[in-house]
C-alpha cells in the first residue's frame, strides 16, 4: 500500500524538463505548462508488465506526481504479448485513451521486437529500454535511443525467478531519473512485503547500478 | 378507500377484511350429533357411545351414571342381552365390534361393588304415584324411571319375589342370582318405590281399581302362558312346553324322564336355546333344535337370523346341540298319544302375492327322525285374566312408543306383542314412565329421537386401526354346570382399553382434525375445551365450504349440508 | 488520504468505508477486481460484512434485495451479461422501493462476446426504475459510491453507480480516499422504514390489480423526479464534508459560452476535455456537458446547460438498433420543448472497447461542420470492413 | 427517513378490529380490546383466514401447518406462485410474519440475503423460503442449490402440487409420469406426461445439508414435527410437502387429505428424512395400497382407467412399478404395526391424535 506521503520533493522536476525544454531547468521566467509523459510497456503474459506499469505509476505518485496506469485489456493468457500504459503529469489526467505515441517504451521480451510495428508511434526524441542480452544495436531501427539490459538474468540471480519487471524499472528510472529510485522502493513497499520485498529492493539497487545514471535525462536531439 | 402504500406493502393479517365465507356455493359444514348405531339398535335406549366416551376419559362412575339414565340394570343386560348394539357396531367394518356387553356388565358389577348411587333423587312427598303391575324387568325399569322423573311407584307382583322371567326363565349359568339380586335390590331400595308381592291382577287388584287409586297404571305382566302348539292338530299327551320345563327345572331341578333320550326342541328363541342346553347338560342323548330361522352366516339376512344371543348359540354348538335351520316340524309320529318321531321339512322364504316374504314348505324335503321327546318352544302370550278389553288377541298392541292402551294406562315389556328381550322390556319401562309423566303433566308423548343413525360410510376409518376386541374367558364345556356362570368378567384395564376402541360414531372425539386440517383457518375453538365438540366453532365468515373437515372427521360429527345462503 | 489505487481497489475501499451489512456479487469481467478486493478486505478482517458468494448475478441481486428488505445495508456489483441476468430482479428492487447500491463496471453486451467497455449494459436497464449515475474518473466513482448509499436511503430507491469497465476499473490513478470518521459523519447508519421485522410484520411484494397499478407507477416516477434535487443536495453535502463535489446532475466543462457542445457520460468526457485542451486551437473550443445523472433524467438542467448552443454532439456509448443512440434520442426528446434548441448530432463511438483518442474531439467537431453531417452514426465504424450488403 | 404511507387511520381501524398486537415502535398503542375467539387460538396463526386459495387447497393447508410450527420469530421469502398470489392481493395479506415476494425463481436467493442480514445484525430470526414445485424443481433450482451450498440458515419449504397451478396447470418437472396437464395433455399420441417426476429430494440431499425431508398434508403431526426439527437446525434445511390441488388434479375439494394419504400409502410419495445426505428415517407403510386407489380419485389420471386401452393398462403398471420401486429403495414396507407408520401416526382418540400434535 502506498504511504500517500510524497517521499521525495523535487521541484522543478528534471523529468518534466524532457518536454518543457532546457529553459525550465534553467529557471526561465515563464515556464511552459507542464506536459504529460506517456510510457508504454510491452511484455508477455506472466512477466508482470501490468504490474510494472502500476509500479511506475505508484512510484510517480510517491514522488508527488499525478499518474495513470492501465493495461491494454484483453483475454490474453500467459505467454501472449501484452502491453500496459502509464501517464505521469503534475495536474489531473483526464485523457483515457491508450498510449499510441509513447515518449518511452520498456520491452520486457526482445522477441517482441521481431514485430516491426511494436515501436510504432514511439517519440523519436524518447527512448526504449529492452530486456536482452543482445547488444542494443540489434534493436535500434531508427535514431531513437535504445539500451539493452539483461534484466531476466539479473532477476534470476538476485530473486531466483525470471521476472524482469522491477529490474527493468529500476534501470529505466536510473536512466531517465523521471522518478527517484527511493520512490520506486516506496512503491515496491506498497506492493510487496517480507523476503520478496527484500529481494526486490536488492534487485532494483543492483539494476540501477548497471546503467549510466541520467543518460536519458535530456531530450534526445534528433 | 385507502391509500397506496409505498412499495405496496400490506399490513399483517389484513386478509381478515376479505370474507371468503361467501365462496360457499353448495355446502357448509355443520356439527350433527347423529345417533351411533349401537344407540339406535339398543332396545333399552342406552346411548353406548355416550358412556363409552366417558370411559375414554377414565370417568367410570360418570359412565355408569350415563348408562343407567336409560337402563338401571346393566349387570343384568350385560349378561342376558343379545346385544344388537354389537351387531350394529360400525367397528365391525374395521376390526370387529366392540365388546359392549362385557363392558356394560363390568360397569354394572362395579356399581354394585362400589355402591355407586343411582342418579335419582327421592320424589317429593306429594309426588304422584304410579301403579305398576309386574316386577319383571319392564316393571322394575318403569319404577326406576318414575322415580327418576320425580314420581312414586307402587309395584304389584303376583309372585313372592321380584324379577319376573329374569328369575324364572333365565338359568344362572347366564344370569347368576348374585348380580341379579344386587341390582334388583338396589333399585327396589330407592326411595319412592314400594313393592307389593303376591298381588295378582284380576285376583287381588284390577286395572280399574288401580286406575282409580293411582295417577297412572303401567301394565307389565309379561307372557306367562305358553302359545298353543300342535302339528296338524296332533298334540302329544305328555307334551311339555319349553318355558314351563325351564321354570320347573329352575324351581325343582328335575326334568321328565323322556328328557334322557333324543330330544327335539322346536322354536328359535333364547328360551329354546336355554332349554336345549339344560337338557343336554342334564343328560339327554341328543338335543336337536328345529328352527325356521337361519344360522348366522355371510348370506343370512338380518330378519332371517335366529333370534338368540349369539354367544349362547355359539356355546350351545360347543356343547353339542344340533341345529336344523330353515326347517319346521311337519308331522308328529305317534305311538298312541306318545310321540316317537317327527317329520321335518325344509322351509324357505318366498315372496307371496302381497310381496311380503313368508316361509314356504318344500315338498320332497321331508325326513323322519325318531325322538323320545318334542319340546315346543314357540313363544308365550299374556295371561288374559284381568286385561279384558285391553288386549288385542294374545298381546297388547299400543300404537305409540310409550305403550298407552287407555287413558293413564300403559302396557310394557313382553306383554307388548312386538317385544321379546329383557332390554326391550327395560326400554319400555323408561318409555312408559316418560309417557305417563308427560300425560300427567298434560303434555303430549315425549317426541321420539328421530335423529339419523350414522353408518360406516360417514366415518373416516383411516383414523382408527389395529385394536382388536377384548377376548373374554369362558368356562370350558367340560366344566359347565347348572350354576356356574359361563362367561367370565373383564378387568378394569380391559374395560378401559375396550372403551378406547369406540369410534365415537356421530359424536365429536375432540381429536382436533377439523381444527388442524382446515386450509382456511375457519375452524376455531373456544378456550374452554369440551369433549362433545361444542368447543369447535365454524367461522362461516371464512369457511369456503370445501368439505375437507367433513371428510376428515373420523366420527361423522361434521356433515356437509346444502348451503342455504 | 491520497493514494495511487486501481479503480476497482478504490471502489472496494469506498464500499468498506460505507460499512455494508451484506455484500453479494458474482464475478464478471471487468467487475471482478471489485469483488476480489472486497473478498480480500473481508479475509483480512478489514471489512466486517456478510459476504455472500452467490452462484449468479441473478442471485446476487436477489440476495441484496432480501438483505436490504430485512434492514441491512446491501451492496452488489456487476457488468454486461450480469446486469441483463439481474434485470428482472432490478425491476423488483425498485418496484418495492428497496434502497441499495450497485456498481456497474460498464461493458458491452454480447453476442458477439466482447468484454470491453461501452454502456450497453446500463442502457439495457434504463427503464428498471433505478437511479443511474455515471462517473468520469475513479475519484468520482469513489465519491459517488459513498453518496449513493445516502441517496438510496433518503429516496428509498436503488442506485446504480456506473463506471467504465477497464478504462476506470483497471486504471491506477491517484485517489483521495475519504477518512472513515468523515464518512461516518456524512453517511448515517442504514435505516429502512418498511424493513421485515417480526415485531412489526409487513408483507412486501404484493399483487396489485389494475385499479391501483397506474398509481403505483406514478408514485415510482414521482419518486424518481423528486430524486433530482436530492442528487444535487447530497452532492453538495458531500462537498461540504470532503471539499469536492462529483457534479450533481450535470456540469458544464470547457468553454461555457461556446455555441457548439459535446454531451457525454462516463470516462469519455475526460478524453474530450483533454482533446479540447489539445485541439481547441485547431477546431475551437466547445461546451462539454458532463452528464452524471442519467436516471432520473435531468431535462430542465439539460435545457439550461444548452441555452445558446447551436450544435450539439451527443456521444453515445450504446445504441438502440433501428433507432440510434440511446442517450442522443433522449436528449433530443427533452430538447424538443426548447426554443431555439441546438441541432443534435448523435454519434455512437467507442463501442465494445474501441479506443477513443483525444483527437476524437477534433474529428467530431470537424464532422458537424459539414451541413450534410448525419444526425446519427456509429462514428468510428469503418464500413469498408463490412460486405457491401451489410453496410 | 421517508414515512410509511399515511393511512394509519385505516390500519388502526383494522388493528382494533383484528386485534393486531401493538405495531411499530412509533405507533400509539391501541386500546386493548377484548381478544376475539380467533385471537385466543392456542396456536400461531401465521397464515390468517381471508386468503383466496381455492376450496380445499392443499398448499394453503400445508403453509398454515408450517407457519404454526415455525412462527412467530421468522421471516418468509416466497416465490411467485399460487401461495403468493392468494395470500397477498394488496392491500391485504394473510401473513402475520414479515414476508416478501420477489420473483418466481429467486426465493432462495432472497432468503439468503435476509439470512445474511440477520447474521450481520446479530439476530436469530429464522428465515423461511417458500416455493411451489415450479419455483423449486424448475426455475428456482439454481438459486436453491446456491443457497444450500452456501449453507445459509434457511428452511426451504416446497409445496409440491406437481404442476404450474398458478398459470393454469402446466406440467413441471415434478409432475408425475402419465399425469395430464394442459401442456402434457392426453391425446391419440400421448398418455399425459411422458417423463418421470424429478427426484428433487435426492438432489437436495446430495448437497449434504443437515436435514432434508418429505412430508404430506395427510400427516399434519409428522409434517409439524419435521418443521420443528428443521427449525432447530443451524444451516440449510429442506422440506417438500405433497400438497394436492383440487383444481389441477381434478378431484373433489373434500378429498385433498384423502388423496394425499393415498399417495403416501401407495408408495408414490414416500415420506423420508435425510441428514447430511444419508437416509435416517422413513414413515413405514402399514398396508401398501395399489396405486390405482390413489390415481382413480383424480381426473388428471382418468385416462389410465379407460377400458380397452392397452396403453392405460401399461401406464398403470408403470406407475405401480414406480411405487414399488420407491417402497423397495426406501424400505417403506412396515413390519407389523408401528405407532408411527402410516396408519399408526394417523390414529386419533378422544381429546386428540394419538401421536400428539404440537
Amino acid at each position: 500500500m502506498a504511504t500517500g506521503e510524497a517521499v521525495v520533493q523535487i521541484a522543478p522536476n528534471p523529468a518534466i524538463a524532457l518536454k518543457r525544454g532546457a529553459e525550465a531547468l534553467a529557471g526561465a521566467e515563464e515556464p511552459e505548462e507542464p506536459i504529460m509523459i506517456e510510457y508504454r510497456i510491452h511484455g508477455r503474459g506472466g512477466q508482470g508488465s501490468v504490474a510494472a506499469a502500476y509500479l511506475l505509476a505508484a512510484a510517480a505518485f510517491e514522488a508527488g506526481f499525478t499518474c495513470q496506469a492501465f493495461p491494454a485489456f484483453g483475454a490474453e493468457r500467459r505467454g501472449a504479448p501484452v502491453m500496459a500504459f502509464v501517464r505521469i503529469d503534475e495536474k489531473p489526467i483526464t485523457l483515457r485513451s491508450q498510449v499510441r505515441s509513447p515518449d518511452f517504451m520498456i520491452v520486457q521480451d526482445d522477441t517482441l521486437l521481431l514485430d516491426p510495428n511494436l515501436t510504432a508511434g514511439l517519440n523519436p526524441e524518447g527512448a526504449m529500454l529492452v530486456n536482452s542480452r543482445k547488444p542494443a544495436s540489434e534493436f535500434k531501427k531508427s535514431k531513437t535511443r535504445v539500451i539493452a539490459f539483461p534484466a531476466t538474468e539479473l532477476a534470476v540471480e538476485v530473486i531466483g525467478r525470471p521476472i524482469p519487471n522491477t529490474a527493468l524499472l529500476a534501470a529505466f528510472l536510473a536512466l531517465t531519473e523521471h522518478v527517484p529510485q527511493k520512490a520506486l522502493a516506496a512503491a515496491l513497499k506498497g506492493r510487496f512485503a517480507g523476503p520478496v520485498l527484500e529481494k526486490n529492493l536488492e534487485l532494483i539497487a543492483k539494476a540501477a547500478d548497471t546503467v549510466e545514471k541520467g543518460a536519458w535525462k535530456e531530450k534526445a536531439h534528433a | 378507500m385507502g391509500e397506496m402504500t409505498r412499495g405496496q406493502y400490506a399490513d399483517a393479517g389484513t386478509s381478515l377484511d376479505f370474507k371468503t365465507g361467501n365462496w360457499r356455493s353448495t355446502q357448509r359444514p355443520v356439527h350433527v350429533h347423529a345417533k351411533a348405531p349401537c344407540h339406535t339398535a339398543c332396545p333399552a335406549g342406552e346411548d353406548q357411545q355416550a358412556w363409552f366416551a366417558l370411559l375414554q376419559e377414565q370417568k367410570v362412575e360418570e359412565a355408569w351414571k350415563s348408562l343407567v339414565s336409560a337402563n338401571p340394570m346393566p349387570g343384568v343386560t350385560g349378561r342376558v342381552c343379545p346385544h344388537p348394539c354389537e351387531t350394529a357396531c360400525n367397528r365391525v367394518h374395521v376390526d370387529g365390534a366392540l365388546a359392549i356387553h362385557n363392558v356394560e356388565r363390568w360397569l354394572g358389577d362395579e356399581a354394585v361393588r362400589l355402591g355407586w348411587d343411582y342418579p335419582v333423587a327421592a320424589p317429593a312427598k306429594d309426588a304422584k304415584t304410579v301403579a305398576i303391575v309386574g316386577a319383571g324387568p319392564a316393571g322394575i325399569s318403569a319404577a326406576y324411571h318414575c322415580v327418576r322423573l320425580g314420581l312414586k311407584a307402587e309395584i304389584f307382583e303376583a309372585l313372592s319375589e321380584a324379577g319376573g322371567l329374569l328369575r324364572s326363565a333365565i338359568p344362572p349359568t347366564r344370569l347368576p342370582r348374585g348380580p341379579l339380586d344386587a341390582e334388583l335390590g338396589r333399585i327396589l331400595d330407592l326411595p319412592g318405590i314400594t313393592l307389593n308381592l303376591r298381588q295378582r291382577l284380576g285376583r287381588d287388584v284390577t286395572v280399574e281399581s288401580l286406575k282409580a287409586q293411582y295417577a297412572a297404571v303401567l301394565l307389565a305382566p309379561g307372557c306367562e302362558k305358553a302359545k298353543p302348539w300342535s302339528v296338524q292338530g296332533a298334540v302329544p299327551a305328555d307334551l311339555h312346553e319349553g318355558l314351563e320345563l325351564l321354570r320347573d327345572f329352575m324351581d325343582h331341578g328335575a326334568l321328565p324322564d323322556a328328557a334322557k333320550g333324543d330330544v327335539i326342541v322346536h322354536g328359535g328363541g333364547n328360551t329354546a336355546m336355554d332349554i336345549c342346553r339344560i337338557m343336554k347338560r342334564a343328560g339327554a342323548k341328543s338335543v336337536t333344535l328345529i328352527t325356521a330361522s337361519g344360522l348366522p352366516g355371510p348370506d343370512t339376512a338380518p330378519d332371517d337370523l335366529i333370534n338368540v344371543v349369539p354367544r349362547e348359540l355359539e356355546e350351545a354348538l360347543e356343547e353339542g346341540i344340533e341345529v336344523i335351520d330353515h326347517a319346521t316340524v311337519s308331522r308328529l309320529i305317534m305311538k298312541g298319544s306318545k310321540v316317537t318321531g317327527v317329520e321335518i321339512i325344509a322351509l324357505k322364504k318366498e315372496p307371496g302375492k302381497d310381496g311380503r316374504k313368508r316361509r314356504v314348505e318344500f315338498e320332497g324335503t321331508e325326513r323322519v327322525v325318531s325322538v323320545d321327546m318334542v319340546v315346543p318352544c314357540v313363544g308365550e302370550q299374556v295371561d288374559p285374566e284381568g286385561y279384558e278389553g285391553l288386549l288385542d288377541g294374545a298381546y297388547f298392541w299400543p300404537d305409540n312408543a310409550g305403550g298407552r292402551v287407555a287413558e293413564r294406562v300403559y302396557a310394557l315389556g313382553d306383554a307388548r306383542g312386538s317385544r321379546g328381550t329383557v332390554a326391550a322390556a327395560i326400554g319400555d319401562g323408561r318409555l312408559a314412565a316418560e309417557a305417563a309423566a308427560a300425560e300427567l303433566r298434560g303434555e303430549d308423548d315425549p317426541s321420539a329421537d328421530d335423529r339419523s343413525t350414522i353408518g360406516i360410510d360417514a366415518l373416516n376409518t383411516a383414523y382408527y386401526a389395529g385394536a382388536s376386541r377384548t377376548l373374554v374367558a369362558k368356562l370350558p364345556v367340560s366344566e359347565r354346570t347348572f350354576e356356574a356362570e359361563i362367561e367370565g368378567s373383564i378387568s378394569r384395564t380391559e374395560a378401559l382399553a375396550e372403551a378406547q376402541r369406540c369410534l365415537s360414531c356421530g359424536n365429536c372425539l375432540a381429536c382436533d382434525n377439523c381444527w388442524t386440517m382446515c386450509p382456511d383457518n375457519a375452524v376455531i375453538k373456544t378456550a374452554e375445551l369440551a369433549m362433545d365438540g361444542s368447543h369447535y366453532v365454524f367461522d362461516y365468515d371464512y369457511c369456503k365450504g370445501c368439505g375437507l373437515c367433513t371428510h376428515e372427521c373420523p366420527t361423522g360429527y361434521i356433515q356437509s349440508v346444502p348451503e342455504t345462503n | 488520504m491520497r493514494e495511487a489505487l486501481e479503480g476497482s481497489q478504490a471502489i472496494a475501499r469506498a464500499i468498506s468505508l460505507c460499512k455494508p451489512d451484506v455484500v453479494a456479487a458474482y464475478p464478471i469481467t471487468p467487475q471482478t477486481h471489485i469483488v476480489e478486493n472486497l473478498s480480500k478486505l473481508v479475509a483480512d478482517g478489514n471489512l466486517h460484512t456478510e459476504f455472500v458468494s452467490v452462484e449468479s448475478e441473478f442471485s446476487a441481486a436477489s440476495v441484496v434485495l432480501g438483505a436490504a428488505a430485512a434492514g441491512a445495508r446491501a451492496y452488489t456489483a456487476s457488468a454486461s451479461q450480469g446486469i441483463l441476468l439481474m434485470s428482472e430482479v432490478m425491476y423488483n428492487i425498485s418496484g418495492m422501493r428497496i434502497p441499495l447500491v450497485m456498481t456497474i463496471a460498464n461493458r458491452a453486451v454480447g453476442a458477439p462476446l466482447n468484454i470491453w467497455n461501452d454502456q450497453s449494459d446500463t442502457m439495457a436497464v434504463r427503464d428498471a426504475g433505478w437511479i443511474q449515475l455515471h462517473c468520469i474518473s475513479n475519484q468520482e466513482a469513489v465519491d459517488t459510491t459513498i453518496q449513493a448509499f445516502r441517496l438510496a436511503q433518503e429516496t428509498e430507491l436503488p442506485v446504480a453507480v456506473n463506471m467504465d469497465g477497464f478504462v476506470l476499473t483497471h486504471t491506477m490513478e491517484v485517489i483521495d480516499v475519504p477518512a472513515q470518521a468523515e464518512v461516518d459523519k456524512y453517511l448515517p447508519p442504514f435505516e429502512f422504514s418498511r424493513k421485515l421485522d417480526p415485531a412489526n410484520p409487513v408483507s412486501m411484494g404484493t399483487l396489485v390489480d389494475p385499479n391501483w397499478f397506474s398509481e403505483v407507477r406514478h408514485s415510482h416516477h414521482a419518486a424518481m423526479v423528486k430524486a433530482l434535487p436530492k442528487i444535487e443536495e447530497i452532492d453538495k453535502a458531500f462537498a461540504k464534508v470532503f471539499g469536492r463535489a462529483s457534479g450533481g446532475l450535470l456540469t458544464v466543462e470547457g468553454d461555457k459560452k461556446a455555441k457548439v457542445a459535446i454531451l457525454a457520460m462516463g470516462s469519455v468526457v475526460g478524453t474530450m476535455m483533454a482533446g479540447q485542451d489539445e485541439f481547441k486551437d485547431e477546431v475551437g473550443s466547445a461546451r462539454i456537458v458532463k452528464l452524471r445523472a442519467f436516471r432520473p433524467f435531468p431535462a430542465k438542467a439539460l435545457r439550461d446547460a444548452l441555452k445558446g448552443v447551436e450544435k450539439l454532439v451527443v456521444i453515445d456509448r450504446a445504441i438502440s438498433p433501428g433507432l440510434g443512440g440511446v442517450l442522443g434520442t433522449e436528449v433530443s426528446a427533452v430538447l424538443s420543448t426548447m426554443d431555439n434548441g441546438p441541432k443534435v448530432y448523435n454519434y455512437a463511438l467507442g463501442l465494445g472497447g474501441r479506443d477513443i483518442q483525444a483527437s476524437m474531439y477534433k474529428d467530431l467537431l470537424k464532422a458537424i461542420e459539414n451541413p450534410k453531417a448525419p444526425r446519427f452514426a456509429i462514428f468510428d465504424a469503418d464500413l469498408k470492413k463490412l460486405p457491401p450488403e451489410d453496410r | 427517513m421517508a414515512p410509511r404511507s399515511d393511512n394509519s387511520k385505516r390500519l388502526n381501524e383494522l388493528r382494533m378490529k383484528h386485534g393486531r398486537p401493538p405495531a411499530g415502535p412509533n405507533e400509539p398503542k391501541a386500546a386493548k380490546a377484548e381478544p376475539t375467539l380467533r385471537e385466543q387460538q392456542p396456536r400461531f396463526r401465521g397464515l390468517e383466514s381471508g386468503h383466496r386459495a381455492c376450496q380445499g387447497c392443499g398448499e394453503a393447508l400445508a403453509a398454515r401447518l408450517v407457519m404454526e410450527s415455525a412462527g412467530p420469530d421468522v421471516m418468509v421469502a416466497n416465490a411467485t406462485g399460487c401461495l403468493e398470489v392468494f395470500s397477498t392481493p394488496w392491500p391485504q395479506t394473510a401473513w402475520r410474519v414479515p414476508w416478501i415476494h420477489s420473483l418466481f425463481e429467486n426465493a432462495s436467493a432472497v432468503a439468503s440475503g435476509m439470512e445474511a442480514a440477520m447474521k450481520a445484525k446479530g439476530k436469530n430470526t429464522k428465515v423461511l423460503s417458500f416455493g411451489g414445485d415450479g419455483a423449486t424443481y424448475d426455475i428456482g433450482f439454481q438459486s436453491l442449490s446456491g443457497m444450500l451450498e452456501r449453507h445459509h440458515n434457511v428452511l426451504y419449504v416446497t409445496y409440491d402440487n406437481e404442476a404450474y397451478m398458478n398459470t393454469g396447470i402446466q406440467r413441471s418437472s415434478s409432475t408425475p409420469h402419465a399425469a395430464s396437464t394442459t401442456t402434457s395433455p392426453v391425446g391419440a399420441e400421448r398418455m399425459g406426461k411422458r417423463h418421470l417426476k424429478k427426484d428433487l429430494l435426492s438432489i437436495v440431499a446430495a448437497h449434504h445439508i443437515p436435514y432434508a425431508a418429505s412430508a404430506s398434508v395427510a400427516y399434519p403431526a409428522d409434517l409439524q414435527r419435521k418443521v420443528r426439527y428443521a427449525m432447530g437446525v443451524e444451516g440449510p434445511t429442506f422440506l417438500v410437502i405433497h400438497s394436492p390441488c383440487p383444481l389441477g388434479w381434478r378431484h373433489d375439494s373434500a378429498l385433498t387429505v384423502e388423496i394425499a394419504r393415498r399417495a403416501v400409502e401407495c408408495g408414490l410419495f414416500p415420506l423420508v428424512e435425510l441428514e447430511r445426505g444419508a437416509l435416517t428415517n422413513i414413515m413405514p407403510i402399514r398396508d401398501p395400497r395399489p396405486v390405482a386407489e390413489y390415481l382413480k380419485l383424480q381426473g388428471r389420471f382418468a385416462h389410465l382407467f379407460k377400458k380397452n386401452d392397452y396403453r392405460a393398462a401399461e401406464e398403470l403398471d408403470h406407475l405401480q412399478a414406480l411405487a414399488d420401486h420407491n417402497i423397495a429403495i426406501y424400505g417403506l414396507r412396515g413390519e407389523g404395526t408401528d405407532p408411527v407408520d402410516t396408519t399408526g401416526v394417523a390414529q386419533v382418540r378422544r381429546g386428540g391424535p394419538l401421536a400428539g400434535r404440537n
